[in-house]
């Protein structure tokens, strides 16, 4: 028996990824483990984003091995991941349009459910009740992040800051045991950053891993537990935050070539 | 016996296939510059046949198929300027709904100036009659004008693409837009040049073949999805692919007619749309790279 | 020579640049440098016309470009190499550059272009040995050249880069920037905006600093260099910092 | 919400009642076999509206399904099967009260098929269909998409055209009665003509209410996500090819009932429902109503399709479709209800 607390909620083994001529993420390999917050940082094109989409299936992998809760989940659809408890937020913002804030959270609540069609069609009272018990469930994940006010409104008529709250909320909705959240400060100022850098710990503290690609430094510094850090695809550090502040080969590959 | 039926069939494949390899052309022409599936394409081709049928009655034959072209390239630039240009971004699915209106009204159009009359014109040499003999089988003339010049408009187009300034910068505007204007080019204008272009190749086709296969107000349509089915065998944007795929098709069809009822014969064309766009839409001679380096 | 004025720009909704002012002086390199979604490339776009500004004025030679088509910005002598590069991948290398003489041709300067295909070849030696090559086979470093001299056939007096160290190697970096110093030893005033701060800032005179669509910092750029604020930003130089 | 759902179905049948009664006062019945057969026709719309507007996929090939309905209920309730009488078959079917005996043109005995029993096979039928070919079909978008489904639209088109058990140009003709319940017949019979009103109408209630119900559910949100950012949808766990597939199903399943229900009423059906334009006319319509606007594009069908069922647009009739069609998506893409024209004057004011 291994005790399960040891193995690490997501572990990727080995993964590759090459688009034409271009390898953009190349053989690598590192883990989470549960309750921690893990950042991914690097240079622009360093493969960030790829090795998002490869872990959250948007994309298929070329090489390598992604387990999620002693589950394999490289190869199934990103609907599949989200069902086992992975939910992601984009880099550029993709709420719903056309939809209000809560009914987007909602969607969030979408793994949850079980309504089909007819029942849906027929809106029986067992299933309205259903439907109010997510809609209180939604309701109350805004209120933890501080938006329950904008329920109502429109969603994507909300400012900048405030729908990458709910699309973190929509996230949330889902109840996932690992968050993986793309560049959540990009766009946002220095107090929406330090908004959302406590709201980052306060969801880790409820007991959801949390795996961030991050440009801006200050936030990654104050609140990762470890730090990978990719260079033209490759794993160059996986290490804490001020191991990886002092390792040379990143110091050089953030700042390019170091010779003043 | 056998043989000489086989050659007739393959002939009337080949005509066919010439006006459906150059509505192909014409969607992908529009579609390299704009990015625009423009359903109207057929109608170009109706436009041109019934012009040049109404201003044969007072022209000869030359200057007719002369008019007929210009006046359809104007209604092609028209239509671009009036419908297109000023949109901004549109979503795919507003510009089909456009253009499928656009193709309905010049329909219409149509219908009201020429009525549901079957017109054509005559055999540019000789006649119904007519026939060149090779080794038995008999060829209309007119089949070997609409070859003849669907091969000069293939090569013109090559030429104009490949060698003038002006078609170099089509190309870049299909290419990369932003990139365009970046340098200088307008590329509104060159989007509508594609559509006037894309009109006269169609006008020029009309006229060609109306002869042999008559035209008629209603013909834009069934000609579209043709056209567009050659555009996607051959692989969209690529306009050499979509002349060997007009062939294919053309032939195809015309041998279907041997062994099934004629009416299934644009069932077979679309079962092989659908086929193409299930399997490998991008297309019969397209391969990976050079969908990522697409071009004319 | 550039001068923007209370700019706000963005796209539907979204502001991305808010009442921002910056100019660029004759004969000078002056950077923008900023984190990721801060607005740069959003600024670069609203100037030459590819994206309509909501309010202010960029003044070019003292013209109010916001009011013209972007495609006469690159007649006035202000051209843009965009983010990505964005070169003519299914066309050979020469090609590439012939469009960018585009506005020299229209100019009725045709005989000059020969002459210029010459110095850019000479700046970039790499590109005539490619010359018939189609652009997309290029490898990242060499696009991005390509990108550069593209945009040189115009003959701009100002030119604007996009990032022009995105996803290259850190030595290839060092050739273009080398380069860009050039570009303005010969005359051309150089806009350049980057993420790669040090480098950046090694080479121009002056320098801004974008955050959330609004300049916070700008000054010479070897007092931004010597920031301490700049430094844990941008340059990750939090390394002796309060963390400890 | 849920109350104003409720609300809104009542004043439809309010509205139902009131036609009735009006066109009773002025003396004008015969306006109803107009409004019934647009009653039919709005029902293949909305289910439309469902597929375009809310998990926006388009598709030029609804009138095929339609078709199919109204086809295979007319050549199963047509079709003759008394010289097989003897066999051990018809038998059990006649048993299951599948097959009924009824008179035809001069007088003979004939054995077809219970209009029920075709009904449930035309429904059968379009399911199978509408998967076979949903699912390679919507793994397609944009133009691929449009031009598949019309694609799909033009084959069924071509094949009842050129098939003589399908009746070729003419159609099938003399298609009988529905007796749905006893006393309730669908008929064009003149005396039915009432009944058949509510009957009609009755019928686009029950779909709107099924379909609103749908919109405000969980599945309704999740169509919703993916028009919206497809891959997010995908992202919150949701199984978007196959809400699209089911989706694209159901829309077919409404458009063939209504293509039984018009055959029967009508008495036959022809290839000209199966065309090409009538498919672009329910788009055209949806578009009209705005889109996402179950409510905007049922009041635009019954206006529309009664105005050009009443011949008002003459031979124009194709051309006005084709160019509201036009109209509407260059200046008001949200539907017609959206216009706004201080914006639309502004916008040209600074295009000028």
């Amino acid at each position: 028996m291994i005790v399960p607390d040891i193995m690490p909620l997501l572990e990727v083994n080995n993964i590759g990824k090459r688009f034409g001529g271009l390898q953009a993420v190349k053989d690598v390999s590192f883990s989470v483990q549960r309750g921690t917050i893990k950042a991914v940082i690097g240079p622009n094109g360093a493969g960030k984003t790829t090795l998002f989409n490869l872990v959250s299936g948007f994309l298929p992998s070329d090489t390598g091995t992604i387990t999620f809760r002693d589950t394999a989940i490289h190869g199934k659809e990103p609907h599949q991941i989200a069902g086992l408890g992975l939910s992601r937020t984009f880099q550029h913002i993709r709420l719903f349009s056309h939809m209000t804030a809560l009914e987007n959270v909602m969607v969030g609540r979408h793994v949850k459910g079980r309504a089909g069609f007819l029942a849906g069609m027929l809106g029986l009272p067992g299933t309205r009740r259903e439907d109010q018990a997510h809609r209180d469930r939604a309701l109350e994940v805004m209120d933890l992040l501080g938006i329950a006010a904008f329920a109502d409104t429109d969603a994507t008529s909300l400012s900048y800051g405030q729908q990458r709250v709910v699309e973190l909320a929509r996230a949330l909705a889902t109840e996932p045991a690992m968050l993986l959240l793309d560049e959540p400060a990009a766009g946002l100022n220095m107090r929406e950053t330090a908004d959302m850098a406590k709201l980052i710990m306060k969801i880790r503290d409820r007991g959801i891993t949390v795996l961030i690609v991050e440009h801006d430094m200050s936030l990654v510094m104050n609140i990762s537990d470890e730090i990978v850090v990719l260079s033209y695809g490759e794993k160059i550090a996986d290490d804490m935050p001020l191991a990886v502040q002092q390792n040379p080969h990143v110091i050089r590959v953030y700042l390019g070539e170091d010779d003043a | 016996m056998f043989l000489e039926l086989f050659f007739q069939y393959l002939v009337a494949g080949l005509t066919y296939g010439t006006i459906y390899a150059i509505v192909g052309i014409g969607f992908n022409i529009i579609y390299n510059t704009t990015g625009i599936i423009n359903f109207a394409q057929g109608e170009f081709v109706m436009l041109g046949g019934m012009t040049a049928v109404s201003l044969y009655a007072f022209l000869p034959l030359p200057l007719a198929i002369l008019g007929a072209v210009i006046i359809t390239m104007a209604v092609g630039g028209l239509i671009e300027m009036v419908f297109i240009r000023w949109l901004v971004k549109p979503s795919v699915l507003r510009m089909i709904i456009i253009t499928i209106g656009i193709s309905i009204l010049v329909r219409e159009a149509g219908l009201v100036l020429w009525g549901e009359g079957v017109r054509s014109l005559p055999y540019f040499t000789g006649n119904e009659i007519s026939a060149l003999s090779f080794g038995g089988v008999r060829v209309s003339p007119q089949v070997l004008w609409s070859l003849g010049v669907c091969a000069i408009v293939v090569v013109l187009l090559n030429l104009f693409f490949k060698f003038t300034m002006l078609g170099r910068e089509m190309r870049a505007c299909a290419a990369n837009r932003d990139a365009a204007t970046l340098c200088g080019i307008p590329t509104r204008n060159m989007i509508t040049l594609s559509f006037v272009l894309s009109a006269g190749i169609g006008a020029l086709a009309g006229c060609v073949v109306s002869p042999i296969t008559q035209t008629q107000y209603a013909i834009g349509s069934g000609l579209a999805i043709k056209g567009f089915t050659v555009a996607i065998l051959g692989g969209l944007g690529n306009s050499m692919a979509a002349v060997a795929a007009g062939f294919i098709l053309g032939i195809l069809e015309s041998f279907s007619i041997w062994v099934m009822p004629t009416a299934y014969k644009d069932a077979i064309s679309i079962s092989l749309l659908l086929a193409m766009l299930f399997l490998r839409p991008s297309g019969l001679f397209g391969n990976r790279e050079a969908f990522k380096l697409k071009d004319f | 020579m550039l001068r923007v004025h209370n700019l706000s720009a963005g796209y539907g909704s979204l502001h991305v640049l808010r009442r921002l002012s910056l100019h660029v002086k004759p004969g000078e390199i002056v950077t923008i440098i900023g984190a990721n979604g801060a607005g740069k490339s959003t600024l670069l776009r609203t100037i030459t016309g590819l994206l309509r500004a909501s309010s202010g004025e960029v003044l070019f030679k003292g013209e109010d470009i916001q009011r013209i088509p972007p495609e006469q910005v690159v007649f006035r002598g202000c051209s843009l190499v965009p983010e990505g590069r964005q070169v003519f991948a299914a066309m050979p290398v020469r090609e590439n550059l012939l469009l960018g003489a585009y506005v020299q041709h229209k100019r009725g300067k045709r005989d000059e272009v020969a002459h210029d295909l010459d110095r850019v070849f000479g700046l970039f030696p790499v590109l005539r040995q490619r010359e018939h090559q189609l652009a997309g086979t290029l490898s990242g470093g060499e696009q991005q050249m390509l990108a550069i001299g593209r945009a040189l056939m115009a003959r701009p007096t100002l030119i604007m880069l996009d990032e022009p160290s995105m996803g290259l190697a850190p030595l290839i970096v060092k050739d273009i920037f080398h380069i860009i110093a050039k570009i303005r030893d010969e005359g051309c005033t150089v806009l350049l905006v980057e993420q790669n701060a040090r480098s950046a800032l090694k080479i121009a005179n002056r320098g801004y600093v974008l955050e959330t669509g609004r300049i916070i910092l700008e000054g010479d750029a070897g007092d931004l260099l010597a920031n301490r604020e700049i430094q844990r930003a941008y340059l990750g130089k939090d390394l002796d910092g309060e963390n400890k | 919400m849920r109350t104003g759902r409720h609300f809104h179905i009542l004043i439809l049948l309010a509205a139902v009642v009131a036609v009735q009664l009006l066109t009773l006062v002025a003396g004008k019945g015969f306006y109803l076999t107009q409004f019934t057969m647009t009653a039919y026709y709005s029902l293949i719309i909305i289910g439309l509206c469902l597929l375009m507007g809310y998990a926006g996929q388009i598709s030029l090939g609804h009138a095929g399904f339609f078709a199919i309905g109204g086809y295979t209920s007319a050549v199963l309730t047509t079709v003759d099967l008394s010289a097989y009488k003897g066999s051990a078959l018809t038998g059990i079917l006649i048993k299951l009260s599948l097959l009924t005996g009824r008179q035809d043109l001069y007088g003979g005995q004939m054995l077809s098929f219970h209009p029920w029993a075709a009904c449930v096979v035309a429904v059968i039928l379009t399911v199978i269909i509408a998967y076979a070919i949903g699912v390679p079909v919507l793994k397609l978008k944009g133009h691929y998409l449009a031009m598949a489904t019309l694609g799909f639209g033009t084959i069924i088109y071509s094949v009842v055209l050129g098939t003589q058990k399908f009746g070729a140009a003419d159609g099938i003709s003399s298609v009988p009665a529905f007796p749905l319940l006893p006393g309730l017949v669908v008929s064009g019979a003149p005396g039915l003509r009432v009944q058949n009103f509510y009957i009609a109408w009755g019928l686009v209630a029950c779909g709107m209410l099924l379909l609103l119900n749908l919109i405000d559910s969980r599945v309704g949100r999740a169509l919703r996500s993916i028009h919206g950012a497809e891959d997010a949808a995908n992202a919150m766990g949701v199984d978007t090819a196959r809400y699209k597939l089911n989706t694209f199903v159901l829309s077919a399943v409404f458009a063939a009932v209504a293509g039984v229900f018009l055959t029967h009423f009508n008495g036959g059906i022809g290839p000209s429902e199966a065309s090409i334009m009538k498919s672009v006319r329910y788009v055209a319509i949806v578009a009209v109503g705005g889109m996402a606007s179950l409510w905007g594009t049922l009041i635009m069908s019954a206006a529309l399709n009664f105005l050009s069922l009443r011949g008002y647009f003459g031979s124009f009739d194709d051309a006005v479709f084709g160019g509201v069609l036009v109209l509407i998506m260059l200046f008001s893409p949200e539907g017609i209800l959206q216009f706004d024209a201080r914006t639309m004057v502004k916008k040209l004011f600074q295009r000028a």
